[in-house]
Parts: structure tokens; sequence; C-alpha cells
């Protein structure tokens, strides 16, 4: 085994949170003991609480107060940061360490241009006396770096005035400013969409090579680690239970969790199989959009500006999208961040203002939403959920029939039994109330609503994006059995390219508020004709290894 | 996040407030419930004679001007103080639900037209504007709970207004509308049940607020009737003698201040409580 | 920055309105006080002839909107017209009035700033300890005690212990400027005690907020001094959130004085207002309702604007 | 404008509009100069002595204007402007002998055209008048005209013997009309300027017509908000006299410092009770209250003890005109009080509204100490505060009430107290009525024998105490701190300040 320099050497370390009613605590760093090479991408991946965080945090010197360090020592090229005073560890970062975090949107002083606030890297290490041309010459050539064309114009900007990936890139510029030995990215991607994903980790990348440094790359999405880091540790409860090569970790996992991770991440081989019913497109569609234009309101005096004649389309976000949705098909709906994909949706469901007409065969249309937090009501049952959809459905009555009142009930409560139980929830659920549900099972009573309704379509926007791989399985199951059996259409947008290729014979490509792609699944992404199809296929291909 | 929630934890917790409002609050409470039934002396019985008696055994708080018994004039004054700032709030509360929901929910005009009506309630200083109600009205203690009702719904309607605009963007929401639910349904039975849990501390600091301005009016002679008192008609009454007779403002002042304080604490162990559940 | 320009214009034409707004507030709710202004000036032994020529004279017959308008009129030229009590020019009286409450409210305000700022700061450094937690105490304490049981126990306090500061001789600013601010002192700590207390806590809290936030920890992970992570990134952070705090202090403020002026018998606005409602001053009483809130809008508008400059994110809606 | 208001109608004790309470302070006592600040507690506002209505404005310009006849401190009439008057026969003629050399404040002399003026100005009789009196005591001067020799003769409409008090009415310049903003009369003290909400600044009268009077060179009214504001400004020495100090407070005063005068203040305070109202239009029930109440405990807890106890309708500072044969009339006797309202067919007790005006302390408390006596013979008594407008809309015009407490201030003449017990009298807001009160009150101005006319007015009072008509309950003392510094400052039964013949002590 070759020797390898490590340019720091966690040792033995264990770190608790003691307070004076539990002076001894469980603790959330546990005798976690490694190295991080000289010039390697290292990997730390583990789930939230598993003490990723914590351990970046010690090596930064950043730990909140309230930590105590029971034992052990990390050592930064040689010298033993534990020993040191604070002063001294906070000259060291910026300098010797940089770090990124998770959230790009409020890691930067709203009040201070993004120039100011590079500036303040400089200025907080008297050992490099700079002059203030000689501080805008190596901000704008970092800004530079990290791929910014306009740089003197980046300087001048406000954080709000960027986009999440800009931000991150000049995040990435502040933390590489000082040329630090070491980068510690703590979910530096997490927040941002696939393409600016793959952007951003091939810069932190190029720039490891570039500026020769060593990072250490935090995540908890075993995935995002592919053909990005060399090296792969993974934690569990505040301990390194996993320690080998990317390649090793991935295609051959020797420890049972890090296995169960990697069966976790994977969705396409839970549902294979799958089959949507099949589609008659010589029917007439349950839904035709024709030229749906939208946009968001302006402030009064924006509408009395934009009459003197300046530019009209920079609020618009959809331009005249038209969309067929046929019977009994499951139609697939992508694109990247900000192509006016949830617009659409909002537009088709009547939320929001537009131009276009569209025309709905059905009388009601059943949605669900991305968020299974949010899409249930949690000051009311379940129950009280699915009688408030019957009452929306108009059907109450028909339903109720005559007789007593408790036939009516018995004869209510039995239909909307039915229709949880249709989605594979059985009437125990009826009394509880939403925070008493998984995410999965949220959406399913979400997904019952919508058949009580008895719609003819269903939206479904991003359903998947917040669950755990078999959640998200199970719920494409549902949705491909009620399709089957109920005859029931679905317009799904994701963004998860493999859903798209198993279960929706024809697929609509969205890119800057319009549609450049539709067409057979098959036929779209084998043979992407638009740019944005081949930048989502790429991005997926790199990521995910499809 | 992280480091922001064990600051909240490290400071005094919610049950610290609990139970030091509960405590001061239930002395106030106490006072009041048993005024109803049974007070040492008759609170408005005058007696020359006694006139100024210092704290002793027969009259703990002492007696006043008119020889009343302070102790029974204190509790017996809980009771207004109670009654108003509860009716008060009550009102506050249920014209800024009614103004501030569908503020929130509708948005454009409904909202701007509302809000404005609001903020121009509020650009009256809050006394200001009681006062002129009340001198417009006449003092009474019906007058007193509409004026106070009034200047506080624009603080009810803020906060429902807010609440709601948070919570229509909720996916339940559009659901909701997507169902075809109809909005004075939707306002009334999808969204107000979750502005409960911010409504009820702005509740109870409502209530403090309000016996602040109670006093304050009260103190100007524009609140309860005499011979009935609330802690700042007692106040005020006692300012003339305070020389004198320094217990005619200490006793009252301390039960106040008990009031306000223990709905305080209420009302930070809530928000403490219910921003720490919230998470 | 063109955003900026048309965000003002907008706030701009809101406080217009506002204001409007105000004004039929105003006189809508003196126009329907019980009591006829002209009889409470005759007294109860005049004639209803007596009583109608008078009525005639102010002009009390015409029409509820010609008097709106020559009321609005009058007021938005500073010239709102006759005390009926006083026989004075209304602007007058209110200017004689004046200095007293505002120079209290100032005061006032400057004491809560001057003394809930740096507690806060220093109390926020290290939330949770002692110092920290007597403050928090002491504050929601004074925020318990209404200014006027405030103003008391000081008078007893400044009486019994020290007789040093002046208490019920007012002074005019111009006479004696340092004697002025003498005697506002005392009034004006007593409005100030729980507002500071509510300063404090706001300030606090944001501190305690700005402190745990991103960007922070991005500066810290920049290395920046924890001074200067203090004053270039918190502390304007929280000045921004405080902004609409301190025009909600002032406002209080405005209202606290004039309740806190009848205690400490100075001749302020609040004492002309009493008057005017007890003699039914119909021209007194609406302008110094109007003009009190116009210095609330006013606040409430400079606040938003203050915001506007200092928070690059406020723009357009 | 116009401030037609009679000068008698009501006007009320200047105790505190609210108590509050203040703490000394260490301003340097008044320096050594020859001028004296008086604390008033009133907010004043009318300078016109035609116009003038309220007591607190009398008072200060009682040093300003003068009129053909002046008070002394006994209450006595002495000529002023007037060397000499002639009432004639049937008293329907009053002819005035106008003084020489006797300068206005602008320089110009008094003559008889501006007695002329004057009087026809209060009495409504100028061209430019509606022909209603501005004194409305005057109202029944028919002429005023100047006669050769310098005097000037008042006609009137009927004989009446009780007008020569009024004539104290201030003098003006001939044509002035400006009295409000820039007063010119004849008195000791020239008007020097007016801050509203804090002073009222008097100079000295260097052409007095008095030689050597006035002593002092300037005289400042200062407003404090209440009684315990002037007690503080007192204890500070920022004022040297300080009228209408309740008698607790007075006793915190250093007595090296300041002497403290009493005096009767001439009102009456009064429970009063509707006559037309159910059940007061009972004497039964009037005559139980009167009975039930204890008159030395109110003085007790409103004036701690500083009070004349009243039983009739005057002040026993009229001197001679009280009839102090009905002092101790209705002692207070419970058992008495229950059976009487047991006659009445009230042994139950009912209910009652009592509306007081808010802004006056001392009859808000009084109120107060009623309800809780009146609860022994099963009346209870509601208090309803009002403010004063409210008062004088409601009650004193409208005489929609049942029951209130107000203090009668009246002109120091005795006619003025009793009059309004005339059934059709505008002040009788206690809608009482007796016919042989009126024919009494109606015989009284043609008596011309004083003794005849004193006679007349026991009988007046002896009736209104026989009916019960209302609850006569105090003449409230008027307590006065004087700086000792000063002397010659003497207390008047009547609410004027005097400061004419206030000097310096001198050591």
């Amino acid at each position: 085994m070759p020797r390898h320099i490590h340019i720091v050497k966690v040792h033995h370390l264990t770190l608790s949170f003691p307070t004076a009613k539990n002076p001894n605590p469980k603790p959330v760093l546990d005798d976690v003991d490694f190295g991080i090479r000289d010039g390697e991408i290292l990997g730390l991946i583990g789930n939230s609480g598993s003490g990723k965080t914590m351990t970046s945090l010690a090596i930064a010197g950043l730990l909140p107060e309230s930590a105590n360090i029971d034992s052990g020592s990390i050592k930064f090229a040689g010298k033993s940061l534990l020993d040191m005073n604070p002063k001294e560890r906070r000259r060291m970062l910026g300098k010797d360490i940089g770090m990124i975090f998770q959230e790009p949107s409020t890691a930067l002083d709203p009040l201070m241009t993004c120039g100011k606030q590079l500036e303040e890297v400089l200025t907080a290490h008297k050992e490099s006396v700079m002059e203030p041309e000689e501080r805008h010459k190596a901000i704008t050539d970092m800004l530079q770096t990290v791929g910014f064309t306009n740089a003197e114009e980046i300087c001048s900007r406000y954080p709000h005035q960027l986009s999440g990936g800009q931000r991150q890139r000049v995040l990435i510029a502040g933390a590489a400013l000082l040329k630090p030995r070491l980068l510690i990215c703590d979910e530096p991607t997490s927040s941002l969409d696939t393409v600016t994903t793959v952007s951003i980790l091939g810069l932190l990348k190029e720039l490891c090579h570039q500026l020769h440094m060593t990072i250490l790359f935090i995540s908890h999405d075993l995935s995002a680690v592919r053909g990005f880091c060399d090296r792969v540790m993974v934690m569990k409860d505040g301990k390194i239970v996993d320690k080998d090569t990317t390649s090793d970790i991935l295609n051959n996992p020797k420890n049972s969790y890090t296995a169960e991770l990697l069966t976790n991440a994977r969705l396409d081989t839970r549902i294979l199989g799958l089959t949507p019913a099949p589609v008659d497109y010589e029917s007439s569609p349950v839904l035709s959009a024709k030229d749906i234009t939208a946009g968001y309101g302006r402030s009064l005096f924006e509408r009395v500006k934009k009459k003197n004649g300046s530019t009209e389309s920079d609020t618009k976000v959809l331009h005249e999208v038209s969309l067929k949705v046929y019977p009994n098909e499951i139609l697939g709906l992508i694109g990247g961040s900000g192509s006016g994909k949830t617009t659409l949706i909002r537009s088709l469901l009547g939320l929001l203002p537009h131009s276009g007409t569209v025309n709905i065969t059905s009388t009601r249309v059943g949605a669900i939403f991305q968020d299974p937090v949010s899409c249930l009501n949690p000051a009311h049952t379940i129950k009280w959920h699915l009688n408030e959809a019957l009452r929306a459905s108009g059907k109450a009555k028909e339903i109720k029939g005559d007789g007593t009142f408790d036939e009516k009930r018995a004869r209510t409560l039995e239909w909307i039994t039915g229709a949880l139980e249709a989605c594979g929830l059985g009437a125990e659920y009826l009394s509880r109330r939403p925070n008493e549900l998984s995410g999965g099972q949220r959406q399913r009573v979400a997904i019952a609503m919508c058949l009580i309704q008895e719609p003819s379509l269903i939206i479904a926007d991003e359903p998947f994006s917040s669950l755990d791989a078999s959640s998200s399985a199970e719920l494409l199951k549902l949705m491909t059995t009620i399709n089957r059996e109920r005859n029931t259409a679905f317009l799904l947008i994701t963004h998860n390219i493999h859903i798209v290729r198993q279960i929706c014979p024809r697929v609509v490509v969205m890119s800057n508020g319009r549609i450049c792609e539709e067409g057979n699944t098959e036929d779209v992404l084998n043979d992407p004709k638009s740019e944005a199809t081949s930048a989502l296929l790429e991005a997926e291909r790199k990521l995910h290894g499809i | 996040m992280s480091s922001a929630n064990r600051s909240l934890k490290r400071a005094p917790g919610a049950y610290v407030f609990y139970i030091a409002g509960v405590i001061l609050l239930g002395i106030v409470v106490a006072a009041f419930v048993v005024s109803l039934f049974w007070t040492p002396f008759d609170p408005n019985a005058t007696n020359a004679g006694a006139k100024f008696i210092k704290p002793c055994l027969e009259h703990p708080f002492g007696t006043d001007n008119f020889g009343r018994d302070l102790l029974s004039r204190v509790m017996s004054a809980s009771k207004y103080t109670i009654y108003i700032s509860v009716a008060g709030v009550a009102i506050a509360l249920i014209l800024g639900t009614i103004a501030g929901i569908p503020a929130g929910y509708f948005g454009g005009y409904t909202d701007k037209g509302i809000m404005l009506l609001g903020n121009s309630i509020m650009c009256f200083p809050g006394i200001l504007l009681a006062l002129v109600a009340v001198a417009v009205f006449g003092a009474s203690v019906t007058n007193v709970i509409w004026a106070l009702g009034l200047v506080f719904a624009p603080t009810f309607a803020r906060v429902c207004r807010l609440g709601t605009m948070e919570i229509k963007e909720l996916d339940y929401i559009t659901h909701a509308r997507v169902m075809g639910v109809k909005p004075a349904r939707i306002m009334t039975l999808h969204i107000f049940p979750n502005l409960v849990s911010q409504l009820l501390p702005a509740t109870v600091i409502g209530l403090a607020n309000m016996t602040l301005f109670e006093s304050g009016m009260s103190y100007l002679g524009l609140g309860v009737q005499p011979p009935d008192a609330s802690f700042g008609k007692l106040l005020s009454d006692a300012q003339a003698y305070f020389r004198v007779a320094p217990w005619l403002v200490i006793f009252p002042a301390m039960m106040l201040v008990f009031y306000i304080l223990g709905l305080y604490f209420i009302s930070e162990g809530l928000r403490v409580s219910l921003s720490k559940g919230g998470k | 920055m063109q955003g900026k320009a048309g965000y003002f214009v907008g706030k701009l034409i809101e406080l217009i309105v506002t204001l409007l707004l105000v004004s039929l507030l105003v006189f809508a709710a003196f126009s329907i006080i019980p009591g006829d202004t002209a009889r409470v000036m005759l007294g109860p032994d005049a004639s209803q002839a007596q009583v109608d020529l008078l009525r005639t004279q102010l002009g009390l017959d015409k029409p509820l909107v010609v008097r709106y308008f020559s009321w609005l009129l009058g007021i938005l030229t500073f010239n709102p017209g006759t005390s009926y009590a006083y026989n004075m020019n209304v602007g007058t009286l209110i200017a004689q009035r004046l200095p007293v409450t505002l120079g209290m409210s100032a005061i006032a305000m400057l004491m809560v700033i001057l003394i809930s700022y740096p507690l806060a700061v220093l109390s926020a450094r290290k939330p949770g300890r002692l110092g920290d937690q007597i403050c928090s105490v002491i504050g929601h304490v004074l925020f318990a005690i209404p200014p006027y049981v405030a103003s008391l126990l000081l008078i007893m306090l400044a009486s019994s212990v020290f007789s040093l500061l002046t208490v019920g001789t007012y002074v005019t600013p111009a006479e004696d400027f340092a004697g002025y601010v003498g005697c506002l002192l005392l009034p004006s700590f007593a409005v100030a005690l729980p507002k500071i207390a509510m300063s404090f806590k706001f300030l606090r809290s944001s501190i305690i907020e700005q402190r745990a936030s991103d960007y922070v920890r991005t500066s810290k992970s920049h290395g920046l001094s924890d001074l200067k992570i203090l004053v270039r990134h918190v502390l304007p952070n929280s000045n921004v959130s405080s902004i609409t705090i301190i025009s909600i202090i002032l406002s209080d403020i405005l209202g606290g004085s004039l309740i806190v002026e009848q205690v400490f018998n100075l001749p302020g606005l609040g004492r002309l207002l009493l008057s005017a409602i007890s003699r039914r001053d119909f021209p007194l009483l609406s302008g110094i309702v109007f003009y009190l809130a116009f210095i609330t809008v006013l606040l409430y508008f400079l606040s938003d604007i203050a915001a506007a400059i200092s928070d690059p994110r406020i723009r357009l809606k | 404008m116009k401030h037609l208001i009679t000068k008698s109608v009501i006007s009320v004790m200047a105790l505190s509009l609210m108590a509050t309470s203040f703490a000394g302070c260490n301003k340097k006592p008044a320096d050594a100069n020859n001028n004296a600040v008086v604390g008033i507690t009133q907010e004043p506002g009318i300078f016109d002595p035609h116009t003038v209505v309220a007591a607190g404005d009398e008072e200060i310009i009682f040093n300003v204007y003068e009129g053909l006849v002046k008070f002394d401190k006994d209450g006595k009439l002495n000529p002023c402007l007037a060397t000499d008057y002639k009432i004639s026969e049937d008293a329907s003629v009053y002819t005035f002998t106008i003084r020489t050399g006797v300068k206005f404040h602008d320089g110009s002399d008094l003559d008889a055209n501006d007695v002329v003026y004057s009087l026809k100005r209060a009495a409504g009789l100028l061209e430019s008048q509606d022909g209603t009196a501005l004194v409305s005591e005057l109202d029944s001067i028919k002429e005023v005209k100047a006669t050769d020799d310098g005097k000037v003769e008042v006609t009137l409409e009927a004989g009446n013997t009780e007008l020569l008090s009024f004539f104290t009415t201030g003098i003006i310049p001939e044509g002035y009309d400006n009295c409000q903003a820039a007063p010119v009369g004849t008195g000791p003290f020239k008007f020097e300027s007016y801050n509203p909400g804090q002073s009222v600044i008097l100079v000295k009268n260097d052409n007095y017509w008095q030689k050597g009077l006035p002593y002092l060179d300037k005289v400042t009214f200062k407003v404090c908000a209440d009684m315990d504001a002037g007690l503080t400004e007192l204890a500070a020495g920022s004022i040297d006299i300080f009228p209408y100090l309740s008698a607790d407070r007075a006793r915190q005063l250093d007595s090296a410092k300041y002497n403290i005068l009493s005096n009767g203040s001439n009102m009456v305070q009064i429970f009063a009770l509707n006559n037309k109202v159910e059940p007061l239009n009972n004497l039964k029930v009037r005559q139980a209250i009167n009975y039930a109440i204890n008159r030395t405990d109110i003085i007790s807890v409103t004036m701690d003890g500083a009070g004349v106890e009243l039983t009739t309708a005057m002040s026993p500072a009229m001197g001679s005109f009280y009839d102090k044969s009905l002092d101790g009339t209705f002692k207070q006797d419970i058992e008495k009080a229950k059976a009487l309202m047991a006659e009445a067919g009230y042994e139950n007790g009912f209910n009652i509204t009592c509306t007081v005006p808010s802004s006056y302390l001392i009859h808000v408390n009084t109120a107060v100490e009623l309800a809780s006596e009146l609860k022994a013979i099963g009346i209870n008594m509601e208090i309803k505060q009002v403010d004063w407008a409210t008062w004088l809309d409601t009650v004193y015009s409208n005489r929609q009430y049942e029951t209130t407490v107000i203090a009668l201030t009246s002109a120091y003449a005795p006619y003025d107290v009793v009059s309004r017990y005339q059934t059709s009298a505008s002040g009788n807001f206690i809608n009482y009525s007796n016919s042989e009160v009126d024919k009494l009150l109606t015989d009284i101005p043609l008596t011309a024998d004083e003794k005849t006319r004193t006679d007349l007015y026991h009988k007046v009072l002896k009736h209104l105490t026989d009916d019960a008509c209302s609850v006569y309950i105090q003449d409230p003392t008027t307590i006065t701190a004087v700086s000792t510094r000063l002397e010659g400052y003497y207390v008047y039964p009547m609410y004027v300040q005097d400061m004419s013949q206030v000097k310096l002590v001198q050591k």
C-alpha cells in the first residue's frame, strides 16, 4: 500500500454536546479516525444526523460553543489544530482551509455586493497586504476562474440579483480566493438542479487540479459522488462505517449499510415491469391547451413604465404553449428548473391568469403536488379531507342517497374508505392526522382525494422529488394501477428521466417557457433533437451513470 | 439553523415561562373568582371613620380615602380588568380575522383596500384613537371595549393576513381550489384552523396590551365608572393620595403588573414552544 | 436604481391615499360627536336663535361634504382654522405645544436607542448566560409597567433619593435650552422605559437570529473576526429588520407622551387634546388628531424609505 | 366671536381635573423682584369683561377691569368708577356720578360716554347687537344715557333693588371691541400677554387712579394642571400664591414659608334631585334622602373636613340673608328616613342614576359617598360620568337626568342665589315649582326696605328646606397658601384674586 501525504489527519476524534442535565450524552462523533490525502477529492456520505457536518466543522474550527471534544486530535499539515488558540485557527480559515455550504441563497450577506464580500476575505488576512487595485484584480481573476465572463459586473451585484448557481460560484470564488490547500464542500449541490449540479461539480474538479487543492466533499447522496470523488467514506451515527475507493463503493459495496444506501438510491430496478394502459391517440384528448401565455403580476408602476415602451417579455414565463393529453395516457413533461413547467401546470389548473384556451373534457381535474408535507391540511383528519373532496365533487348527495342520517353516513363512509383502500391505505387511517403519516402515505391520501372526484385526468407535479426510492416506487405502481384500472390519464411532471422512460409512452420537453420537443418517449430520449433535451440527458448521465 | 435551535434550547425553557406566567396570572384569576362569591367587605361601602387605615390584619391592603377596604376593591377590580381585556380582544380578534383572511387570500385590490383601512387606523397613536372614540360615544365600559377592540383589530388583521398569504401558497389549499371548494369555505375551514397557532400568542399579548391601554384610559377618567373600578382606575384614584397612603398605589400596581406580566410570560412560553414544535 | 424610484413613488402615493383616508376618518368621527358645538360655546341660557346664528357664523349649517373639503383644504395648508375655546389659530396653539410632545418623544427615542442597543449587543453575545437572563427578565417586567405608573415611581424616586431633577416646571427651549431638556428628561424616561424593553427584546433576538444565519457562517469560514462580523454583517442586517419596529415604537412613544405629560404637568399636546375634547373644540381637536396621525404616517413612510435605501432587496414587488 | 353667556350660570370649583401627585424640585425661590406669581388651575380663555364666563377668567380680569362699583374683601359694594350713585324710589332708575381723572390703560380718559358704551354693550343695546344682553342680568336695562352734568342714568324695564352688584361689570373705552386680544380697562394692572397653557402676565398700571396702588410691578398667573401640580410648584417656590388647596395638601406645606388662609367660598354644593321624575317628585322620598345622608362624612371624604355643612340653598357667607335657624334641620336619621320611604311606598327602595361631570373630582367623589350612604335606605344609585359639555347639554339645559352633584356659584348677590328656584327660571334645572316661592321671588326686587327683604329671603329659604327640593351638602372652604414674603392678600367671598393690595413684606 503506497504511503500518502495526509494533509489532514483526524485521529480518534470523539465529540459530544454535554449539558448541565446530561453531562455524558451520546457522542455525536464517536472515535472518528481518517486522513485526507493531499490532492484528492474525498467524499463523506451519510444521512442527516450521521455526524458528517460536525466532522467538517471540527476540522474548520467552527464547532458550536457548546460542543466538547472529548478525545482525539486533528492535524493539519502536521500542526495540531486543537492545540492552537482561537485566533490562530481563525487565521487559517480562508487562507488554509476554505469552505462552501449547502444553501447558496442565504450564504451571502444580502446587504453587501458580491465584490465587497469577496474583498473581506482578502482584508481579513493581514499577512497579505494588498493595494485596492490588486485586490480588485485578484477578485476578478478568481471570478473568471470560476466561470464568470462578466466578472466586473458580478462584483457590483447584490446576491439577490444572482441565480443559485451563480451564487454558489461566487462562494466558491470566495473560498478559493486565497488558494487554500483544503476546500471543505458541505452539500454544495443539494439545492441545485441537475444541470447546474453537474457544472458546479465540474468546476470544483477543475479547481482542484488547477489550484492543487484537496477537497472534502460532504453529501447525503451516494450517486452524487460518482465520477467526482476519488475515495468515499460512509458515516452512520457518528462512526465511519465504510471507507473505500469510489468505484468499489458504488459497484461492490462490502458494508451492508453502504449497500442499503445504494439500493435506496436506485429507483430504476424497482419500477421495471410497470405497464401503463394502451392509449388511443385517435380519440379526442381529455385536455387540450392552446397558446397558453402566462406571467406573473407586476406592480402598477411597472405596468405604467411598460407603456413607455420597454421590453415586454421579461415577466412572461410561458410563451404560447400548446399541449394535448389523450385518454388513458401518462404524458411525461420534463425540463430544467425555470423552464416553466410549474407555471404551465398552474395555468392549466386555472390557478394563474393566462391567455390561450384550455379545454378539459372531464368536469374535474385531479392534482397532486410535489411537497408531501404541505399536501394535506395539518388541522384536519384524513376523513375530513376525503369528505371535503366528496363534498367538493358535488356527488355527495348522490352517494348519500336517501334514508336516515346513519344510513347516509354509512354510505359516505363506505365510499371514502373505498377510495382510500384503492390507494393502499386501510380504514384505520381515517381518524389520523397528516402529521402521523409518512410522506408517501400523504401522497396516497392526496391521490385518494383525487379518486373520490373521479377525474379523467390527474396532473402530478413532481410527486416523487421529496420521496425516497421505495416510496416513489410504490407511488408509481399506484399511479399505473389507477391508470389501467380506472382509465385515468396522467400529466406527470418530473425531472427524473428514468421514470419517464419506464411509464410514459409520450414525453414533452420544456425549455425557457416553450415546448422545445415532444413525441414518442423512445424517440425523444434516444435521439434528442433540441439542445435542452441533450443537456438534461447529459447531466443525468454524468450524475447517475445512465 | 442548528445553532439557532441550540441557542433557543439554552434560553430559559418554555416551561419556566409557563410556570411563572400561570402563577402570576393565577393570583389575579383567583382574586377574580373568589370576588364573585365573597369579598372581605363590600368593595363600594364607604366609611368616613375608617379613612386611610394602613395595611393591618383587618384590612390587609389598607383602606382608601372613602374608608373602603382596598383588598375587596382590588378583588372586584380584577373583574373589570379581565372582562374588558377579554371582551376587547374578542372583538379585535373577530374583526381582525374577518378583515385579515380575505385580504391575504384574495390579495390585489381587496388586500390593498383592507390594509389601507387598517393602516389608517394604525396611523393614530392607539391611545389617541381610543380616547377620541370614548369621547365621541361617551365613557362606559361597553364603549371602552369597542374602542379598544377597534384599535387592536388591525394588529390581528395583519397576523391573519400574513398567515393566510403563507398558507394559501401551500399545496393543500391549491388542492382545495383545484377541487373546486368555494373561497368562503377555504378561508373558514381550510385556512383558519391553521392560523390558530399564530393567533394564540398574539391574542395573549393582545390581552396584556389591552390592559395597559385600559388602565391608561381609566387614568384619564374614561374607563370604568365609579364606584366600580379596574386596576387602572384604582391607580388613578390613588395618585392624589400616594404620599399619604402609598399602599393605595402599591397594591393595585402590583396586581396590574402581575396580570400583564403573567400574560407576557405565557405568550413567551407559547411562542417558544410553538416555534420549537414548528420545526 | 430606477426600480427604487418607482418604489418611492408608489410609497408616496400610498402615503397620500392613507392621509386622505385618515382625514376622512377624523372628519367622520367628529361629525358624529353628540353635543352641539354652538350650544356648548354659548352655554345653557342662550336662546335657540343665538345658537343658530353662531352655527351659521361657524359654517356648521353647510352640508357635510362642503365642510369636509373646506376643512381639508385648511388643514393641508396648515391653517386649520380658529379654536372655538381659545379664539386663537389652531396652528399657533399646536405649534406652542409641539416642542413639549416632540421634544419628549425625541429624547425618549434617543434613550431607547442609547440604552437598548448596547444592552442587546452585549446580551446577544452570550445568549442564555446570567447577564442575558437578568436583562431579559428585567425587560419583561419593564414591559408590563404602564408609563404613568412608571412616571409615578420615578417621581417618588427622584424626589426622595435624588431631589435633583426639575420636575413640573416647564421651560421653553427659547428661554433656556438646557433647562428645557432637563425638565423633559424624567418624563421622557418614563415613556421610554417599556419601549427600551421592547426594543431590547427585539434587537436581541434579531441579533441572535442574524448571528446564526448562513452568511455569518460564510464570513467565519472566510476568516473574519467576530467583531468584524458583528459590525459589518450582523448589525446592518438586524438594523434593517428593526426599522419597522423603531417606527412602531416611535408612534407608541408619541401616544404614551400624551398621558405622561399629564402626570408631569407639562403643557403639551395631551393637555390641549383633553381640553379640546371636553370643550367640543372641533377645529382644535381635529387639528391635533390629524397632525398627530400625519406625523405617524410620515414616520411609517420614512421607515419604508429608510428600509428601501438600506436593503437592496426591496424593489418592485 | 360672541360669547353670549350669563355670568351666573354655573361655574364650578376649580378642584383638580385629575388628581396627580408631584415631587419637590429644587428651583430657586422666586427672586426678590417686586412681583408675584399666582397659580391657577383653569386654562384661561376669555378676557372680555362682558362675555367672560369662567370663574377662572374672572379672577384674573378683576385686576384689569373695573366697574362703577367694586366689591371689597368683606363682600361690601364700594363706589369705584362712580363716585356716587342714586337709586330711584321704585328702583327703576339708577344714576351714577362718574369719577374724574381716571385713565384707561391706553392713555385715554374715562368719561360718561365710555360708561354708556360699556353698559350698552353689556346689556346688548348697541346698534350692532341683536338686543341680547351679554351680561344676562343686565337684560332688564331699557336705556343708558349720559346726562349733561357728566352723570350716567340707567333706566330699567321694571324696578329692581337687587341690580347694583351687577354694575361691577367692567368699563371699557368707547367703541373698543378688541378686549379678547388686547384687554383695556382702568384696573390696577395692565394686560401684558397670554400664553395658552402656560401663563397670563399683568404689569403695573402706573396711572392707576388710587394713588399708591398697586404695589407690585408684575403679576403672573401661572397655569398648573391641577392642585398637586400647584403644590409642587409651591414647594419649589416657583409660585407665591395658590388658592383652592385641599386641607390635606395645605397641611403638607412648610408654615415658615407659607401662610394658610381659609374662607367660605360662597358656593353651594348640591345633590340635585330632578323634582319632575318618579320617585323624586315625592316629597317624602326627597326628605328620606335628606335624612339618609351624613354631611359630615361627605365633607370628610371629599374635602378632608374643610367645608361648611348646608341644609339650605344659601351659603352662610351671605351674611344676614342666610337663615341660621335652618341649621341642623336634616340631621342623619336612618330610621326616620326608612320610615319616610315606607310612607312613600318605597320600603324596598328603588334604582336611580346620578349623572356627574367627570372633570370635577369633588362631585364624583361626593356621588360615590352618596351612593354608599343611600344604600342604607335601599336606594341603589348608579353613577354615570359625563364630560362637561354633555353635562351642560343633557343635565342643565335639557334637564334629562334623575340626580346630579354640582356646585352652584353665583354673583355675590343673594337674589342671584335664590332666583333660580322660580318655576320659570332658566337655571331651575331641578324643576322646582312652588307658587309661594314664585310670589316671594317676584316681590323681593321691588322691596326697598332691607329688613323686609331679608325676611323675604328667609321665607324663601325655609320653603326650599321644607320642600326638601334637593339635598344641600356643603359650602366648600377655600384654602389659599400665600408666601410669607407677601402681605396684603385677602380671600374674597367671591371668586377673584385682588392683587392690588399685595406687597412685599418689608424687612
